[in-house]
């Protein structure tokens, strides 16, 4: 297939890992917040649940625009900390980029589970010995599966389709910046249509397979034996 | 009733300058759709109801009047753009360019060759300048269209940039009244020339009467302010 | 070494305000009518209620005192809940070993295989706790919160969904708990049958406070409060065994006042606990002939009190041991009952509480 | 006009296969060890259970036949679910209406106040229904079942997180609840004391299957079965009030056989129902002289059959009425009982179940 | 102000609609297609939930860019229906864009708060005569709330802040089908920066209000004594 260049394996396997790590990254940052947020009786927690809706509501191109300016050699963190703190550009970067994009679609999924599990089940895990560290990973996660797994699809699928905000604070650097979703808009763009529909194909039947799987494994009895510990 | 004129993104500044130079003159209405010349041809293939199409390029309007979806004959270049080697610092750019023969710099903005004439424009600079080639390619970034290879430069984002004239010529002067940073106006014997063709799309008498006026010396000395050069007449 | 707890919470219009002090061995029973504060009392010791104020101290360790409050993980408690709250992503067998697992080896002291079995959760072990049945689902819960080898097991109805069979099978199991582990057992029951056999101690609440706390045998037979004058009233009487009737299968107790034959064989020596009902007391002035009724014990008339129109309660003392009688006000009249007056109490029904032998368990229901 | 019912459902290894008829009025007692299909058997009748095969026919209305099936908002019942399911984002008075707003009121024969003050829930109105005590919660469940002015009752022990007193009260309303709107009640309770106050027939369930169904009073005296061998075995029996006894506060009842006194004064001629435990029967050979039992009866023994080592369970008749007498098998021999002897039965207690007067009822607990 | 231009009050009042309507709408088709996700046990569920999620994957303007081939003059609807059905460049075909980019974020959260409320509430109402429907409106509604707003938030601000689908579907006319994202979009690129930056804080304050609200509303004591019918 002459048009799966090199530089789109490149941007392949690019978009993969970004998927990834951001999908992780947000499951990491989103799940302790949204157990803040489901648990929180603060009088202010309307305001940051809005506020964490707001990425959602600027256009990615011009969030990728503030983010450049944010993230960019000119950028505070720059005159802050130095060079070094240039994250634009980077792969680093990219995974910030998409995780503030993606984060309302991992917290609210979490946030909704959490609130749904109620006290009761943490109460009997107390009395049954486990600290609340131990009872978040052996009841709450267990018992929030469904919305663990909403999240977690919700934030792969929008970092694999989004490019707006990774094109701007990436710069489209073939190999280095440049994802799938963009390579193919590109090709649209571009008038190669045909070779734009394979690719979008490729991707579709990919993220599909993938889905199902994750969603045909999430049915299964959620009944486990064992206690994780 | 106004007509919709889709313009490449890289003419908007100076589509609007036409624009409230046209409506002054007559009774014609025109609305501004900004957009890239290849979301615009998709979409005018598709059945956009926009009256006329000023591309950033020649294929479009061409593959459109292949195709039968403009007015036979209406195509024309109405403007041919100057590329430009801009830094955002003083002192970066010399006036032949040898900065890019040194390479000390560690990024460099230019539009998607594929998508943007400017992009390819860019890339005819950087191959002529062939020792460095391999090495360019993990340092350039590539805005979508020239807009945003603009904008990483003039963020500081990228050290330097092949950007349209015409930008910089919308850019505030600095004290000397100058452009701000440094920049090489691009040889035109470096790169293939950028030529923008508009198309008519719709019988619209009004879109005769600004084609018309896109001709006009009075359109062409507005075209000319914003840094492009002129067709030469009766060229298509 | 006692239970010294005194626990103040409010929830919305109901204020929690329980002092007490309990033994910290044997069952203290929590009796009260619907809406008094049991669970919350429960919930309080258990430090499931965050705004609880005062001291809680368990034989010896405060789990909560001014200023310092154990984590509800860090109390060495098992908890039966009133709703049986098992966790509904765990099998019945995940929920049993949830604590199990979390309580280091060398501290656990009942055994899986022992009450799994005792509790008859054994065939539901690979089962999804959703698919229970009410009854099975409280088995499972109890011998979830035992398998954590508690040192203070709170445990709120725990046998209301269960039938007699399965009742009279765990009950013993139960009461033979406190001895074994050497815990105390808080112990909320609405029924009085439950708690003459389990309690060791008493403790009456009423809107919120304990109104009354004592030994069983002494508040169960204390005319001045609610229970002796309830249709359920009866007294306990620790007894021990004498000697048995191996052709009938009777088994002669002593108590601190007398003696009295019980159906069954029952151990040599063998302390038992007794439970007579008022209801099953009745007064004669001559010793009986020829009836069925086994037992005929002389009694003096501690006290008499109007029950209702038409009946009266009768506190009798068999030498140190008081025993409740309730009789028609006719009866009281014909035999011209007086305080201090000397007559014979005729006792047709003995239950003994004993783990080891219950004549009056049969299979089922 | 009966209850028909014919349903089986296959639920994991557990499969219902019940088949029963019970009359059309009153309360039939659901009895059974727990995981024998009670709560199963109610949901098929509720088709609240998809699967469920066979027919089931409401007093002459089809429920359920091959081919067609019910929906359950469609069948004029009420359920009170053995967990007290109260919807969660409702009030306490949201959950009372919920079901009232959806009976015509044409049809709506259970007045609000009259049920919601009976249930003790009138404080609790404006209540979040998660604040609840368990046995508010299930007082809560019981009202609004009642509020549909259900054609036929399905309770799946409603009074389990009860106190004695709170059962005492509300007992009686449900016992007149069938005669007063006319309809069955499908009860099940693992209380001996509550079917025989309140069942007129008696359904016993054991793995799924009905093993025994027909009038309560026939079924507790079968010592065949289970529940004349248990520890709370007992006999209902039908009397109505013959004479008083003003001084003494006594009514003198007569029934099919003979004569009892009981304490409490009853309206004349009214029928009552009266239970008599087999523990609180005593056999003499010759009438007792000076006690305080109040009843003694003329009786001819029936069957004997012993119950474990040291009981025997005796069978009486006084006149046609059945009567259950619990001794030790030493007494048995002492007597020298044996099938067609005449003897006394010395009753110790008998409670009147009706609800216009209960001798033992006090108010607390 | 002078950059308040009346294009951009016609953007701002024709972003508004178009985010109600496309909100309204993935309510509408959302709540049953959620419903019967919840409910279903059929086989072939995980397919569809990916098939659901898919557009997600597809960058937004090449998802309009196969919108567009579907719904514009050359496509199959126009090639079945005539020229009316041509959607393309209309409002309804940029409120069908929407709703299929934005389809996931509502259904998910829907579905999972479904799924969390369980048999017995509906049994119970079921028992106390409620038919299917009304319990619908009268259990399941009012205690999948918390999902019902996520949805409701997630799908409004994803619309207010998309503009790949819409762009490309809708053609970015200034007063027909030009959203306030593309006008926010358009001034970046102009480098017209101060009023690329009024009109996104103008944006940001604006759904931050309106967010904190629908959020504050949520979080009020959730009974109710009276019930719908
Ligand atoms: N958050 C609250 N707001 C108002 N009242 C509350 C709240 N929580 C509990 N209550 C009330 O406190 C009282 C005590 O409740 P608790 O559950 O301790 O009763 P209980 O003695 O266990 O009753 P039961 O025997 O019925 O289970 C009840 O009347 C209950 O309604
Ligand atoms: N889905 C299922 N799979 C397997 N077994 C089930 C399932 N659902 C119910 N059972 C079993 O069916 C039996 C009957 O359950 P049911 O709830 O009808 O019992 P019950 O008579 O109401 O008992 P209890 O008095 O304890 O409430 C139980 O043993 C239960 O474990
Ligand atoms: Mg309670
Ligand atoms: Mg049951």
């Amino acid at each position: 297939m002459d048009w799966l260049t090199p530089a789109d394996l490149a941007a392949i396997w690019l978009t993969l890992k970004l998927a990834a790590v951001t999908t992780v990254l947000l499951l990491v940052v989103g799940t302790p917040l949204a157990w803040w947020l489901a648990r929180s009786r603060l009088r202010c927690k309307p305001l940051i649940e809005a506020l964490l809706a707001l990425p959602l509501v600027l256009p990615p191109t011009v969030l990728g625009f503030y983010l450049l300016l944010l993230l960019g050699a000119n950028g505070p963190l720059v005159s802050l900390f130095g060079e070094g703190a240039q994250l634009a550009f980077s792969f680093p970067g990219l995974v910030i980029g998409s995780a503030i994009y993606s984060l309302p679609f991992v917290v609210q999924p979490l946030q909704n589970a959490f609130t749904a599990i109620g006290q009761r089940p943490l109460e009997v895990a107390a009395t049954l010995r486990a600290s609340p560290w131990d009872s978040f990973w052996s009841v709450v996660m267990p018992m929030a599966r469904p919305g663990v797994i909403a999240a977690a699809v919700l934030g792969f699928a929008h970092t694999l389709g989004e490019f707006g905000v990774v094109l701007m604070i990436g710069g489209n650097i073939p190999g280095k910046t440049q994802v799938l979703s963009i390579a193919i808009y590109d090709r649209v763009e571009a008038l190669e249509y045909a070779q734009a529909h394979w690719l979008a194909a490729g991707l579709l039947l990919f993220s599909l397979l993938v889905l199902t799987l994750v969603y045909a494994v999430n049915r299964r009895s959620p009944l486990s034996v064992g206690v994780v510990k | 009733q106004a007509i919709d004129v889709a313009v490449a993104s890289n003419f908007m500044a100076a589509a609007k300058a036409l624009q409230a130079d046209f409506e002054q003159r007559g009774v014609h209405r025109i609305n501004l759709v900004a957009g890239s010349t290849g979301k615009h041809y998709a979409q005018i293939i598709n059945g956009a109801p926009f009256d006329i199409f000023l591309a950033a390029d020649r294929r479009r309007p061409q593959l459109l009047e292949q195709q039968g979806r403009a007015v036979q004959g209406s195509r024309f270049s109405y403007a041919i753009g100057q590329l430009v080697l801009w830094s955002a610092a003083e002192n970066s750019v010399d006036d032949k360019g040898r900065v890019l023969d040194v390479g000390e710099f560690k990024r460099l903005a230019i539009a998607n060759p594929k998508l943007a004439p400017y992009g390819r424009a860019a890339q005819q600079v950087l191959e002529n300048k062939a020792a460095l080639q391999g090495e360019y390619s993990s340092r350039l970034l590539r805005g979508e269209n020239i807009n945003q290879a603009f904008q990483f430069v003039h963020s500081g984002n990228a050290e330097l940039g092949f950007v349209a004239l015409s930008q910089l010529k919308t850019l505030a002067k600095n004290a000397n009244g100058e452009i701000p940073g440094s920049h090489w106006v691009v040889p035109n014997d470096l790169y293939d020339p950028i030529e923008q063709q508009a198309v008519q799309l719709s019988d619209d008498p009004a879109a005769s009467a600004f084609l018309r006026y896109l001709k006009s010396p009075a359109g062409q000395s507005v075209i000319a302010k914003f840094g492009y050069l002129l067709p030469v007449a009766g060229d298509t | 070494m006692t239970l010294d707890i005194k626990l103040a919470v409010r929830k919305g219009q109901f204020a929690l305000d329980a002092e007490f002090v309990a033994p910290s061995h044997g069952v203290s029973a929590l009796f009260g009518p619907s809406g008094c504060g049991k669970t919350t009392l429960l919930r309080a010791v258990a430090g499931l209620e965050p705004q609880a104020e005062g001291h809680c101290q368990i034989a010896g360790s405060h789990w909560q005192k001014p200023g310092f409050c154990l984590h509800t993980h860090k109390r060495l408690l098992g908890y039966v809940f009133q709703e049986p709250s098992l966790l509904p992503h765990l099998t019945v067998q995940g929920n049993l070993e949830f604590g199990l697992r979390r309580t280091s080896v060398d501290k656990q002291r009942v055994r899986f295989d022992e009450s799994v079995e005792l509790l008859g959760v054994e065939p539901l072990l690979t089962r999804s706790v959703a698919d229970l049945s009410g009854g099975e689902r409280q088995r499972v819960a109890i011998a979830r919160a035992l398998l954590t080898s508690p040192q203070l097991l709170l445990m709120d109805e725990p046998l209301t969904a269960l039938d007699g069979a399965s009742k009279r099978e765990i009950l013993p199991y139960l009461e033979r708990l406190p001895g074994e582990l050497n815990i105390p057992i808080l112990y909320v029951s609405h029924s009085t049958d439950e708690v003459a056999r389990l309690a060791d101690h008493l403790l009456l609440m009423d809107s919120g406070r304990i109104i009354a706390s004592g030994a069983t045998s002494e508040l169960l037979a204390r005319i001045d409060l609610p229970l002796a004058r309830s249709a359920d009233a009866e007294v306990v009487i620790d007894a021990h065994v004498e000697s048995q009737d191996i052709e009938y299968q009777l088994s002669q107790l002593a108590f601190a006042g007398g003696q009295l034959n019980v159906a069954g064989l029952l151990g040599g020596r063998q302390r038992v606990r007794l439970r007579i009902q008022a209801r099953d007391v009745s007064i004669a002035l001559q010793t009986p002939q020829r009836t069925s009724v086994l037992n005929c014990l002389r009694a003096q008339v501690l006290a008499l009190q109007p029950l209702g129109e038409s009946q009266v309660v009768v506190k009798l003392a068999v030498g140190d041991t008081p025993l409740l009688s309730h009789i028609t006000r006719k009866s009281a009249d014909d035999l011209e009952l007086k305080i201090g007056m000397e007559v014979y109490a005729q006792v047709k029904s003995v239950a003994v509480l004993n783990p080891i032998c219950h004549p009056e368990a049969t299979q089922w229901p």
